[in-house]
């Protein structure tokens, strides 16, 4: 396939399949935009963790992987959640707290979870979900199974004990593991170098005697090439493997972020000259594998998605209060 | 100096009971007693008297012994062995009192203790001196016989209860002055051991104190022993004449005069003041004054005991003793004391709470029943059938109020009245308690029953 | 029937059950040739290999989240904690994965797993490895807390533990390892949440756990000499806990008096006497209820002391004659 | 198209934010994401970023303003847009609307004997205790604790309702105590673990007056007391007003002749005058429903069945048992109720039930030396009927004086309830009743 190539893809990937995952991107964007809103207006309570910006690495990162495949997401997680096939009316179902919704409403932003498409849900706990990605990955090998495990997780996670441990672990036993780092440059209130002396979280690699590589988390060709060339060591047996993709997060850490530690100048030039749907769209231009036009019918379709999607939300049913203890045990 | 929580003055029945009741209690005590442990009643007093009547008791019964169809060829006694057991007893008893003392940590300084109102005792033991500190001071000085100024008889020779059981050869007539209880029970002695004894008593009759009809039962009982007993009769003087010792005496305004080879002085007895001549507490006559508590009019300091009057007896002196304890580590007892009397004569008399007279004047409502020993059982088997039990007691609400009983072992008998009273058992509780048969003792229930209207042997 | 040893006992329920079921292994740290801190797991490795009998780096939350993450899964694992004190360290994943994922997803997933660890004191092993902290994790929504008091208890709860579909904490008492009682051969379960009275009686209850059941029996043998007639019900978990059987004693005897190790400030005893408090058997108490526990201090090294830092004997003795005015 | 700035929510606790600062003026561009205004919340300082691009049409709001949370603060739109002079409303989604309501609190009932229970409150008593005497409706007034600082037990209360005082007494106080009428719980025991001695109920005693007369005294306890507050009560609250007649009883003494045997033979009764009496009254009452009544609070009820209280002396007391439906009773019937609950009441073996419900009450001291009396009220009736003896007595029938047996009627009524004219009225018939007892029959 021609197309391919121009697109330095590693892997072979079809066309509809690129469009797909264009339309996943737009997915991310208006879901995460449309939630902003909603929990301005007192809408939807909590608090949210946005992902507009970082379209790149959730879609890239899961682009080529089967429903028999895991990941684990973060606090940040509805991209990873779309990214890996979840049903949009039934995430925002969720963030409405209806019955509904991926967690029966008793999750929330949070803590979503789709075990069917392998999304082993996401953590509120920072870090929390890497341990659990190498017990994931010590039952694919104890099991003989196939499947990998991709283990997402942020720039501040990677300072986390449990990071360490678990890297270590999955590296001695040779786990079919990735462990994708998200690094959006701000942890809560700060740069991330304020809290970390290297230049590449991906050097900690080398601590634990497996690959590391950094990438443009805004490209999603080197995203999707990078996370290839990882899943397939893993699935050979030859181990976990580190990357760390570079990205950016449009919106604050959570809803209560003035981002002072930001200039409004950068954020400017993120969004207007390295928005990664932006980019994704010229390339597949450039390609010939759609039209300005045809960009545009699936960005509409997106959002017709997410219409129908905050219309399920709406009209589905509240919990009752018999529901309070149901699921505490299984 | 050392100090002590508390020091007791006297080891007699008060002191040495208390003292050991101190140190239970877990007070610091110390004892001083510049005689004999066991003060006058264990050396002087109840215990010598009790085993010489003993004695005379045994005399008695082999005399008795052919109505029992016995017949006791010959007998004699030593008036030597029997002071000898006599003092075997006593040093028995005085060596239990001591182990008791040791065990019980107390302190034991022998001397005289001269008491000071700083609550500093001074002992003086033959040229050493020393001296305590006490907390606080029980005063159980005892008594001591007293001896009315006589004319004439200091030029002659008499004795006192202090010297009489030691007496080396029985006399063959006696003239006993006073016929309280020490003069009533030596006189049942000497008696038995064959001496004639005379008794001279001021009053109108013996024992003045005690129920009017087991005193007129006594009277009749001694005379029929021989004991010659003259009542409203008042001693003027004393002579020497040949050797022979002459009593002097009036009655009715007439004078009498007796020959006699011994005297006994037994009118009564005075607190002994030795150690506290200087303290400046308060007297009530000639007994140290006291609260309800024993205190004595200095704080910290008590009396118990002959000190203070009140009823003569070893065991009121030990109760009084554990209650002044009781109130020195403040546990107050505010009951008031039951304190049963005994008589140790032939026969016996034994009383416990109020006469009739007395009670009559305190107010009550009073209902008197008396039984006799006469158709007792026991008594008339054990050929001791002379005696009454008497109940006086509340007519409404049955309190007994005092109990007589005159007749064989009367004084082991009388506590069965004391408990009724000290538990507040009423005529009818007493009524209701089952009596073994045959015994002395039912005599009681059988009052009480008589008393309730319900009597099957009396009415 | 033959006797076996509590540590036996622990060992042979999981070694019947590893050879029926392929999803059950075990990780932990010096499981492996070691055969475990305390030998539960001697000889395990030789049957049934390294994959299954999973010796682990020193890292207590990546074992635990490790864990979770097998059991999510699809594997049934058990984790060997060394010292139930260690579990400080991996109470994130077992507190905030384990027992909240499938509450959290709505039903979805279970976390079949169970945490064995061996806990108390009377080891002189002092303040990090003495403690008792099963009142932490019976606290946790979504955990079940198992704490057997005798090696036949030991063997069927462990059982049922692992076939629980929820995450256990399973409390092993280091002084009890070496007691025996009599143990079948088979595989047996005892059901989570089944008081089992030790005793009965009739004057006084003692809820008492773990190690405090064999003190409390001794305590209720001498009062019996005085006449004074104890029942003991152990209630072996925590979490489920069987209040009916409690509930049921406290109402027969009108007396309770509550005894475990752990510190009796916000212990489990709390608990118990908090839910006696609210139950129909309050009407039923004659005495206040008496709690007996750990003092508030680490366990301390010197053995007089460690001794003295827990309920003993006549600790119990004088509760119980207190609690009947005696 | 019309687009609203609102004031964003930005935490859960937010209500209002205070405008800051406009970045922009109106008429400016707006592009999504640029900042337009900045806002203070309760926890920070943040810019308001726009969801929308277009023309900031309008601003509503001046800094320093407090905005609440949706509210609109501008709006957006194209240039041909005109946004109105005042901003709509927005409704903002209950937040609240998945919490149930609260289920209401229920209003406690009173139960019954709360009041009485109420004395335990203060009481140290374990549970089983307090359940021991809410069983056994009794309080632990008087009863002596076993337990440290006098805890009371289950033993203790079993024993005190058990009347084994665990107040330890001295036969002698215990003979005193009862006899002068003295509780022995309430005396403080001075003797050995507080044991109860003479000396204590002496010191318990009322000091008496300079009385040197022997007195009895009874203590106000048990039924006495509960007759005693309730005649208080009834004499002190209700306005009594007694009317008393004459009845010639000639008639009604042979009509009790006639049916003696025929009731005696059916109920082995033999039928009284009281019998006699209730029936009349419970005729005569039915046409005088006014004083069948009961006052309770302010209302006056007028009670539709008749249900005759009948006074019975008992040992040391009064009880009223209750004779239902007295009007639909047959004669015979009537006597062997009223006898069976009479000798009911006398042997203390009435139920609770069959001394309630009474809607006028029949006191009768004829067979004592009695004419007239003013019986008291028992409320919450409002009439009682006293009962005298029948005696001869001369009265003047048709202008000459003959004998005749004469019975005293006295009604007491609540004044407050009946007014002296239907009373009287009430009477005034039931004398024609009983002089004319053959219409009973009718």
């Amino acid at each position: 396939m021609e197309q391919t190539k121009s697109l330095k893809l590693v892997p072979e990937i079809s066309d509809e399949k690129l469009k797909d995952l264009y339309k996943q991107m737009w997915l991310i964007r208006y879901f995460d935009e449309q939630v902003d809103q909603f929990f301005a207006k007192g809408m939807i309570h909590g608090t949210t963790h946005l992902a507009v910006g970082q379209e790149a690495t959730a879609v890239g990162a899961c682009a080529l992987l089967s429903d028999e495949d895991k990941i684990t997401s973060t606090h940040r997680g509805h991209g990873h959640s779309i990214a890996k096939g979840g049903r949009v009316d039934k995430m925002m179902a969720e963030l409405f707290g209806r019955t509904t919704g991926y967690c029966k409403g008793k999750g929330g932003s949070m803590h979503i979870a789709d075990l069917d498409k392998g999304n082993l849900g996401a953590m509120g706990i920072v870090g929390g979900g890497i341990p659990l990605a190498v017990g994931s990955a010590l039952t694919a090998h104890m099991k003989k199974l196939e499947y990998v495990t991709v283990c997402f997780f942020g720039d501040g996670a990677s300072n986390e004990g449990s990071f360490h441990e678990a890297v270590n672990m999955a590296s001695i036993w040779d786990l079919p593991v990735v462990f994708f780092c998200e690094n959006n440059q701000y942890g809560m209130s700060g740069n991330v170098k304020e809290m970390t002396n290297i230049e590449n979280i991906a050097e900690r690699a080398a601590a634990y005697g497996i690959p590391g590589v950094v990438i443009d988390g805004n490209n999603i060709i080197e995203v999707i090439n990078a996370t290839y060339e990882a899943t397939e060591r893993a699935r050979r047996g030859e181990g976990p493997t580190l990357i760390e993709a570079k990205t950016y997060r449009w919106k604050g850490h959570s809803k209560s972020d003035a981002k002072k530690y930001r200039t409004r100048e950068e954020e400017k030039d993120w969004r207007e000259n390295r928005d990664p749907i932006k980019k994704f769209k010229e390339e597949l231009i450039e390609a010939g594998i759609v039209t300005e036009e045809e960009a545009e019918k699936i960005k509409q379709e997106a959002k017709q998605d997410l219409d129908d999607a905050v219309q399920f939300a709406q009209d589905s049913p509240m919990p009752t209060l018999d529901d309070l203890l149901t699921d505490v045990y299984a | 100096m050392k100090t002590f929580d508390l020091a007791i003055i006297g080891g007699g029945p008060g002191g040495y009971v208390a003292a050991i009741r101190a140190a239970k209690e877990g007070l610091s005590v110390a004892l001083i007693e510049g005689r004999d442990l066991g003060g006058t009643c264990l050396n002087r007093g109840c215990v010598p008297s009790k085993t010489l009547l003993k004695h005379a008791e045994v005399i008695e019964q082999i005399k008795d012994a052919k109505t029992f169809g016995i017949t006791v060829n010959d007998f004699s006694y030593s008036i030597e062995n029997m002071i000898k057991r006599k003092n075997k007893v006593i040093n028995t008893l005085k060596s239990g009192i001591k182990g008791l003392i040791k065990q019980s940590k107390i302190t034991m300084i022998e001397g005289y203790g001269i008491v000071s109102k700083d609550k500093t005792v001074t002992v003086t033991t033959g040229n050493e001196e020393e001296k305590i500190q006490a907390e606080n001071i029980i005063l159980a000085n005892g008594s001591k016989p007293f001896v009315p100024p006589f004319p004439g008889l200091e030029e002659g020779s008499y004795h006192t209860s202090d010297t009489i059981f030691d007496i080396e050869e029985v006399p063959s007539h006696m003239v006993i002055v006073g016929g309280g209880v020490i003069g009533l029970e030596i006189a049942c002695i000497f008696n038995s051991f064959g001496t004639t004894v005379e008794i001279v008593e001021m009053a109108d009759r013996i024992i003045p104190n005690e129920d009017v009809d087991a005193t007129k039962f006594l009277t009749k009982q001694l005379t029929k022993k021989g004991i010659s007993i003259r009542t409203g009769t008042k001693i003027t003087g004393f002579k020497n004449e040949n050797g022979k010792a002459i009593v002097e005496m009036e009655m009715n305004n007439e004078k009498i005069s007796l020959e006699t080879d011994s005297i006994l002085v037994a009118v009564g007895r005075t607190p002994n003041l030795t150690g506290i001549e200087d303290l400046p507490v308060k007297f009530d006559g000639k007994f140290v004054k006291v609260n309800k508590d024993l205190e004595s009019s200095l704080s910290g300091i008590y009396a118990i005991g002959d000190l203070i009057g009140g009823y003569q007896l070893a065991h009121a002196a030990s109760e009084e003793g554990i209650k002044a304890v009781k109130h020195i580590v403040g546990k107050e007892d505010k009951s008031d004391m039951l304190i049963p009397r005994c008589v140790y004569t032939f026969p016996e008399i034994a009383s416990v709470g109020i006469t009739e007279v007395e009670a009559k004047k305190a107010g009550y409502k009073v209902k008197v029943k008396k039984v006799d020993l006469a158709a007792n059982g026991k008594a008339i088997a054990s050929n001791e059938n002379s005696g009454f039990v008497k109940i006086i007691a509340e007519e409404k609400y049955g309190e007994i109020l005092g109990v007589v009983m005159v007749g064989p072992h009367v004084t082991e008998m009388i506590s069965s009245g004391t408990a009724f009273m000290h538990l507040e058992g009423t005529v009818e509780e007493l009524e209701n308690m089952v009596f073994p048969h045959p015994t002395v003792s039912e005599a009681l229930t059988e009052a009480a029953a008589a008393w309730m209207g319900k009597g099957i042997h009396y009415s | 029937m033959r006797e076996l040893t509590y540590l036996e006992a622990v060992r042979e329920a999981m070694s019947l059950e590893m050879r029926k079921n392929d999803d059950v292994f075990l990780m932990g740290e010096d499981i492996g040739v070691y055969g475990g801190a305390f030998g539960v797991t001697r000889g395990m490795i030789e049957e049934f290999g390294p994959e299954r009998i999973r010796n682990t780096p020193i890292s207590e939350a990546g074992i635990a989240g490790a864990a979770v993450g097998s059991a999510l899964t699809g594997m049934r694992p058990i984790m060997e904690l060394q010292f139930s004190d260690f579990i400080t360290i991996a109470l994130d994943q077992i507190v905030n994965q384990a027992a909240k994922l499938r509450y959290m997803y709505g039903g979805k997933g279970k976390v079949p797993m169970v945490v064995r660890t061996p806990s108390g004191s009377g080891t002189g092993a002092a303040a990090q490895h003495s403690q008792s902290l099963e009142a932490w994790v019976a606290h946790i929504p979504g955990l079940k807390v198992v704490q057997p008091s005798t090696a036949y208890d030991v063997k069927g709860l462990l059982k049922a533990a692992m076939d629980d579909d929820n995450p256990v904490i399973f409390y092993e008492h280091k002084l009890l390892y070496k007691t025996s009682s009599e143990v079948p051969e088979e595989e047996y379960s005892i059901p989570l949440g089944k008081a089992d009275i030790k005793r009965e009686g009739t004057d006084v209850t003692i809820v008492a756990s773990a190690i405090m059941v064999h003190k409390a029996l001794e305590a209720a043998a001498e009062l019996e000499k005085e006449g004074i007639s104890v029942e003991i019900v152990d209630p072996r978990t925590l979490v489920p806990l069987d209040t009916e059987t409690i509930i049921q004693s406290v109402t027969k005897t009108g007396r309770l008096v509550v005894v475990h190790e752990a510190v009796k400030r916000g212990g489990f005893g709390g608990e118990i006497a908090s839910m006696i408090a609210e139950s129909e058997a309050f009407d039923y108490l004659d005495a206040p209820i008496k709690r007996l526990g750990g003092i508030s201090a680490p366990i301390p090294y010197n053995p007089e002391l460690e001794k003295a830092a827990v309920p003993q004997v006549p600790d119990i003795i004088n509760a119980v004659k207190e609690t009947l005015n005696k | 198209m019309l687009k609203e700035v609102f004031m964003p929510k930005l935490s859960s606790t937010m209500e209002v934010g205070t405008l800051l600062e406009w970045f922009k003026a109106e008429g400016d561009t707006v592009d999504v994401g640029e900042p337009i205004f900045e806002i203070m919340t309760d926890k920070i300082n943040i810019e308001v970023e726009s969801y929308e691009e277009g023309i900031l049409l309008k601003k509503y709001y001046e800094v320093d303003d407090e905005i609440p949370v949706n509210a609109v603060v501008a709006y957006i739109g194209d240039k041909n847009d005109v946004a109105p002079e005042t901003p709509t409303a927005i409704e903002a989604e209950d937040e609240t609307a998945a919490t149930a309501d609260a289920p209401e609190a229920e209003i406690a009932e009173n139960a019954i004997n709360e009041e009485s229970l109420d004395t335990n409150e203060k009481v140290r008593a374990t549970p089983a205790a307090r359940r021991v005497a809410r069983e056994n409706n009794t309080t632990f007034n008087g009863v002596q604790g076993s337990g440290p600082k006098g805890r009371i037990h289950e033993q203790d209360i079993l024993d005190a309702i058990n009347n084994k005082s665990n107040k330890l007494v001295t036969p002698l106080a215990a003979k005193i105590a009862a006899d002068q009428g003295i509780d022995i719980a309430e005396v403080h025991g001075t003797g050995s673990r507080g044991k109860v001695v003479k000396q204590d109920i002496l010191n318990n005693q009322q000091p008496q007056t300079e009385v040197t007369e022997e007195v009895e005294r009874i203590k106000l306890k048990g039924l006495r007391k509960a007759v005693a507050d309730k005649m208080l009560q009834n004499a002190q609250s209700i306005p009594h007003v007694t009317l008393t007649t004459d009845v010639d009883m000639t008639r009604a003494i042979e009509l009790r002749k006639a049916l003696l045997p025929v009731i005696e033979s059916q109920t082995s009764y033999r039928v009284s005058y009281t019998e006699i009496i209730m029936k009349a009254t419970a005729s005569t009452l039915k046409q005088h429903p006014r004083v069948n009544a009961s006052l309770i609070g302010n209302e006056i009820i007028i009670n539709k069945s008749i249900n005759l209280g009948l006074a019975v002396a008992v040992e040391d007391g009064l009880i009223v048992p209750s004779v239902a439906n007295v009007d639909k009773l047959g004669l015979a019937d009537l006597t062997t109720v009223s006898k069976e609950l009479g000798a009911k009441a006398r042997h203390n073996k009435l139920t609770p039930d069959e001394m309630k419900g009474s809607t006028f009450t029949i006191s009768n001291l004829g067979m004592y030396a009695i004419d007239g009396f003013t019986p008291i009220i028992n409320a919450p009736e409002t009439a009682i009927l006293g009962v005298g003896r029948i005696v001869e007595k001369a009265v003047v029938v048709d202008g000459s004086v003959v004998v005749r047996p004469i019975m005293v009627l006295s009604l007491s009524f609540d004044h407050r309830a009946i007014d002296g004219a239907p009373a009287a009225a009430f009477l005034t018939e039931l004398k024609e009743c009983l002089e004319n007892p053959w219409a009973l029959l009718v």
